[in-house]
């Protein structure tokens, strides 16, 4: 469950988004679609504090977070525990292996011991097919592989929500495929797992959100499932971003 | 008994050096030591530094003596308390065999020599050269080592060298210079070079006139025994050791 | 003829010289290490813009780079004590740091030196560390210390090396310039032996086959420490067997409910 | 108290000294540009593995870079005419440097220094150039010496730049050593200046302030060569006012025939 | 008129073709399609000998290259000045202004005046659209603009042989159109510039190639029309190399 209420975003004056109001339920797949520079990426940044929001709050099932308030290391790693994310660059240490990239937050963060750890990475490594590359280093995989293991090291984590920020946009378009597998497989598989999504890929999108809002021009336009938001959009600007995007697929 | 710092910087030899055994030595370090015996007040403590860092380290306190061969001129008096003097000096010019040119400070008029920065020798030429603004010495300055000096003589680059006799004496006897002899100069030439002695340097504060007071007591003590020119014999196989008027 | 170089002096020279080589090489060492934690403290102060502090040591870095090394000596060496004389003289105090030793020093300024000299690198480095790895373990929660000990720094060391690697050299070789402060290492005791026999050139030669020496070795030293740091560029790890490839999506029919398992 | 400590010293030192500005200029001068022609020299043999030179060169670099510089010039300033002395005894030559000026053998120790010294950044920049502008402007039907000339040579010039004036800025300090061939530039007219009032802490205060200003003003000067050079880079040219479209592939009806003219 | 006779290239013992013939007339539009790997890219720099042939020779209506035999420079000037080239990767000159791309070859190969190599260049930019640019940096432009400079920097030389290799793979699909439109004017404007291109972009060379050529395992298995190799491809591999495009291209 995250309640976001009255979230702003400002660049120098450059306000992203303003009284941003939006709630999550657990298991939610919700994907977020707009055009560039909306302030998607933004939004989702906010949501793990990579971006301080100017004000409103963030509340998570456990923790809360008010902008402007002081907040201590400990709660500033326990609400980003709240939270885990898959990077479009996917930015995986590249001196780390790919079991020790999955270890790395476990050992450091959650402090586990080396056994425990060990066991929930293999298991996550296994879960996105790379348990065999477990001794590679980033810079000896493919592409598909390297985002298969940041959601490896997001799954470790355990956290109640899964952040994808066009998890698959950085990947020539053979593998992407390989990614939106393991994403499907990981989000059929995990029904409490609340993901929040950005993603191009309308068609992954429409097989997999349970909502659709489409973000624009500072705020949400528009929300839906994805049946009501790709079939039979209301706002004009959605209509018109969704025929550009058809026009662009399935050309 | 208070300690007091000596600065030397280790060379030249005989004057000042480390010998095979490691161990410093030379006729300055061998005079301080014998001061030190008969002078309960001081005990003396040797530190070896780059030469020009010796004198900065009396001017710095660093050290309170300095002992390197140092020989007297005006400037250099006006910074230091000199001590009595220990050594009788005696200079030479050197040049290749077979030149006549040369026989005293009077003939290098037109002669090509290399001197060291901050050596009396390098004033003697520059101040002849004041005097005969047409027939000067070729000077040329330089860092470079004395044997380097003179194995260019040797060659021919430049014609003469002048430097302290013993030094060259000691020299020699590593490299043994078959083309070139030495000519030492007469009492009346070592006059215009500058006060034919070598000295200790101290500061020129309290402190340092104290010291050079313990110093010269010493000095006048250790000629009057003899070890002075003990000392000088066993350094140069001559006695050169200064006799108070 | 003269005897103007003597070849067997040069092989009686190095074990001399040698025997003088732990000096060279603690201060070469202890400078190293303590010049890298300043060089690395300026680096944060320039890359976090710290106020004030910020501008003086622009100053202080470019003063070392500035001028010589000898100078710099010099100006620690003998400057110091002359400015703790004036401070005795005029305030009555009693201030002295000859008992501190020549060591100390010498310390002291090879490890600035390194440090100004490291810290323009150190910063270039730590400012060419991937963002992106940088905020992935924000992502997952770790402290900025921890970011700084575990991502940051090991990634700076890589690109930082071949510079650093070359600084280090530099080092020991100048610090053949400490006999100023009274310190004998390698070339002062260099000096001290031509003192003794006035065989100045072979004492050189004898030094500079020592040195080349060193250099080698610690190049071999630099080069090693690479390839260990920069195992995860180089090894080309085999190919995968088989190619995981989960074909999903190219057969739309398959949906499969949440909840459910493939495979 | 005696007056340990002169600042007007300092000050009337400063002009004595800048009279021999022109001296460490020239040095400095001289050695950067032999030295960066034969670092090419040099990058181009180990690039084009030219065989034994390759080798040899190496040894060169390896031994320069290994040894003081101070020890460099001791050896050619002293080791080359006792190479001559010998060889005119044993073979009854007539070899004689003693007219070659000691400028000369700074020049040249310097010049191979630098050349040492910039011959890897040099490499390394030469390396560093864009492999497909070579072969766009091979295809064009330029000559490879034309390629060297205008594409290579002005790329490598400013990935090198940053490496090599911090080069420049040690070459210039180093000349202060230039003393031991008995060539008097600054540092050795400060030394001259001292030997006469034997004021060595000032001259050499003098002399850091002198170096300092140097460097600075150098820095500027590569700053501002920097920037020329990369105008390419830094320019934010304003974005076309008009974003040209043209929009044929989008509608594959509008086919037209060879020949034809568009718009 | 290029003739092709035997010609066989390899990298150390790895033979990419070898004995290989081909024909191509003036005024022809060539397009090499295949899979990665097949040696493309290879035949075509030894067109311009960036690669050396092992064997054969490579005659064009004016000049001639003999595997083995000694050329002089200003042979192989002569010999290069019969193609251009455009790159997939631009290799624009980064230190030049567009203009001065353009100029390059003009000024230093083809050894014009100052004021007509410009005109040329002008010409050129004005035809690709870039002459509003003419004082831009490369790194100042676009993926799609670069490539048009590129383009004009390949026509300016005015040799009877365009090159073209995968001239718009470099480039996001919104700036691919941009290229081929560019290219598909030129090429339409010029009925007698002869054109060798390889691409993956089907549809194009199906609307400007006049034959097509596949290339694989060492050789041209199959050459046609557009139509005959799209539409009824007779050699098997073929076949299977334009289903798998097919699909790609229009899923
Ligand atoms: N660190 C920053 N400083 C200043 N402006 C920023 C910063 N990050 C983003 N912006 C601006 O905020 C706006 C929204 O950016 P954001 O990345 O959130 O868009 P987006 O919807 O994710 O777009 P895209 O689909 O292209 O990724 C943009 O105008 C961007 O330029
Ligand atoms: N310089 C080289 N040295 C060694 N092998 C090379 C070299 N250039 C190309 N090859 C090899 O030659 C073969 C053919 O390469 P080429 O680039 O011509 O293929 P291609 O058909 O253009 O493929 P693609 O569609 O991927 O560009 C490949 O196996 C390649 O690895
Ligand atoms: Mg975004
Ligand atoms: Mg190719």
């Amino acid at each position: 469950m995250i309640k976001i209420k009255g979230l702003s975003k400002s660049f120098h004056n450059n306000t992203i988004f303003s009284d941003l109001n939006l709630e999550i339920a657990a298991g939610e797949i919700v994907a977020i679609i707009g055009p560039s520079g909306a302030g998607k990426s933004t939004l989702l940044r906010c949501l793990n504090l990579l971006e301080t929001p100017d004000q409103g709050s963030i509340e998570f099932n456990q923790v809360a977070y008010q902008a402007g308030a002081k907040i201590s290391q400990t709660q500033l790693t326990k609400f980003r525990q709240q939270t885990t994310m898959v990077f479009q660059q996917f930015n995986l240490f590249r001196q780390k292996t790919v079991l020790e990239n999955v270890l790395e937050g476990l050992l450091v963060v959650k402090k586990l011991s080396r056994s425990e750890a060990e066991k929930i990475a293999l298991e996550k490594l296994t879960l996105v097919g790379l348990v065999d590359h477990a001794d590679y280093y980033p810079g000896q995989l493919s592409g598909g592989q390297k985002q298969r293991v940041g959601i490896a090291r997001a799954l470790a984590m355990n956290s109640s929500t899964l952040l994808l920020d066009e998890p698959t946009s950085a990947l020539d378009s053979e593998l992407v495929g390989e990614v939106l597998a393991t994403l499907r497989q990981v989000v059929l598989q995990n029904p409490n797992q609340t993901v929040v999504l950005i993603s191009h890929e309308l068609a992954f999108v429409q097989q997999v959100a349970t909502r659709v809002l489409f973000f624009d021009q500072g705020g949400i336009l528009e929300e839906g499932t994805p049946e009501q938001i790709f079939k039979n959009p209301k706002n004009e600007r959605t209509q018109q971003f969704l025929s550009r995007f058809n026009q662009q697929v399935f050309s | 008994a208070t300690t007091v710092t000596v600065g030397t910087s280790g060379q030249p030899k005989p004057y000042t050096y480390v010998d095979d055994t490691n161990k410093l030595t030379g006729y300055d370090i061998e005079v301080l030591r014998a001061i030190d015996k008969i002078t309960p007040a001081y005990k003396f403590n040797y530190k070896k530094a780059e030469i020009t860092a010796v004198l900065g380290g009396v001017d710095s306190g660093r050290y309170q003596i300095g002992a390197n061969n140092f020989g007297w001129n005006p400037q250099r008096a006006k910074k230091y308390t000199y001590s009595n003097p220990i050594f009788d000096d005696s200079y030479a010019i050197v040049v290749r065999k077979g030149n006549n040119s040369i026989k005293s400070l009077a003939d290098i008029g037109g002669h090509s020599i290399a001197s060291q920065t901050g050596v009396n020798f390098t004033l003697a030429i520059e101040n002849y050269n004041k005097a005969h603004p047409k027939n000067q010495a070729k000077l040329t300055y330089t860092s470079s080592e004395v044997p380097k000096v003179l194995q260019d003589v040797q060659t021919g680059k430049y014609d003469f060298a002048l430097l302290d006799a013993p030094l060259y004496k000691n020299i020699n006897q590593q490299y043994k210079f078959t083309d070139l002899k030495m000519v030492v100069l007469k009492k009346s030439d070592v006059k215009k070079i500058g006060v034919p002695h070598s000295y200790f340097l101290t500061a020129k504060d309290a402190q340092g006139k104290k010291i050079n007071q313990a110093l010269n007591r010493g000095l006048a003590k250790l000629e009057k025994n003899g070890t002075l020119k003990k000392i000088s014999k066993k350094f140069f196989g001559a006695d050169y050791s200064p006799k108070s008027e | 003829m003269a005897k103007v170089f003597d070849p067997q002096l040069v092989l009686r020279d190095i074990p001399k010289l040698l025997a003088y080589l732990p000096e060279t090489l603690l201060i070469t060492i202890i400078s190293l290490v303590i010049g890298l934690i300043l060089g690395l403290g300026i680096a944060m102060v320039k890359i976090h813009r710290v106020p004030v502090l910020d501008r003086l040591l622009a100053i202080f870095v470019s003063f070392t780079r500035g001028t010589p090394i000898l100078v710099q000596l010099y100006v620690t060496y003998y400057g110091i004590p002359i400015v703790l004389q004036y401070a005795n003289y005029y305030w009555g105090t009693h201030l002295n740091v000859n008992n501190v030793p020549g060591l100390l020093f010498v310390l002291v300024t090879f490890s600035l030196n390194e440090a100004a000299y490291n810290s323009e690198n150190i910063r270039g480095a730590l400012q060419a560390v991937d963002a992106g790895e940088i905020e992935a373990a924000t992502a997952l929660g770790e402290t900025q210390w921890q970011i700084l000990r575990r991502i940051i720094v090991p990634e700076a060391f890589v690109i930082a090396l071949p510079t650093l690697g070359n600084a280090l050299i530099s080092l020991m070789k100048n610090t053949s310039l400490a006999f100023v402060a009274s310190v004998v290492e390698m070339t002062a005791r260099g000096q001290i032996i031509a003192g003794n026999d006035y065989r100045y050139f072979e004492v050189y030669l004898a030094l500079a086959i020592i040195y080349w020496g060193l250099t080698i070795i610690t190049e071999q030293l630099i080069r090693l420490v690479e390839k260990r740091i920069t195992r995860f560029q180089q090894q080309q790890a085999p190919q995968p067997a088989k190619k995981v490839n989960f074909n999903l999506l190219k057969h739309p029919a398959s949906v499969v409910k949440r909840g459910e398992t493939l495979d």
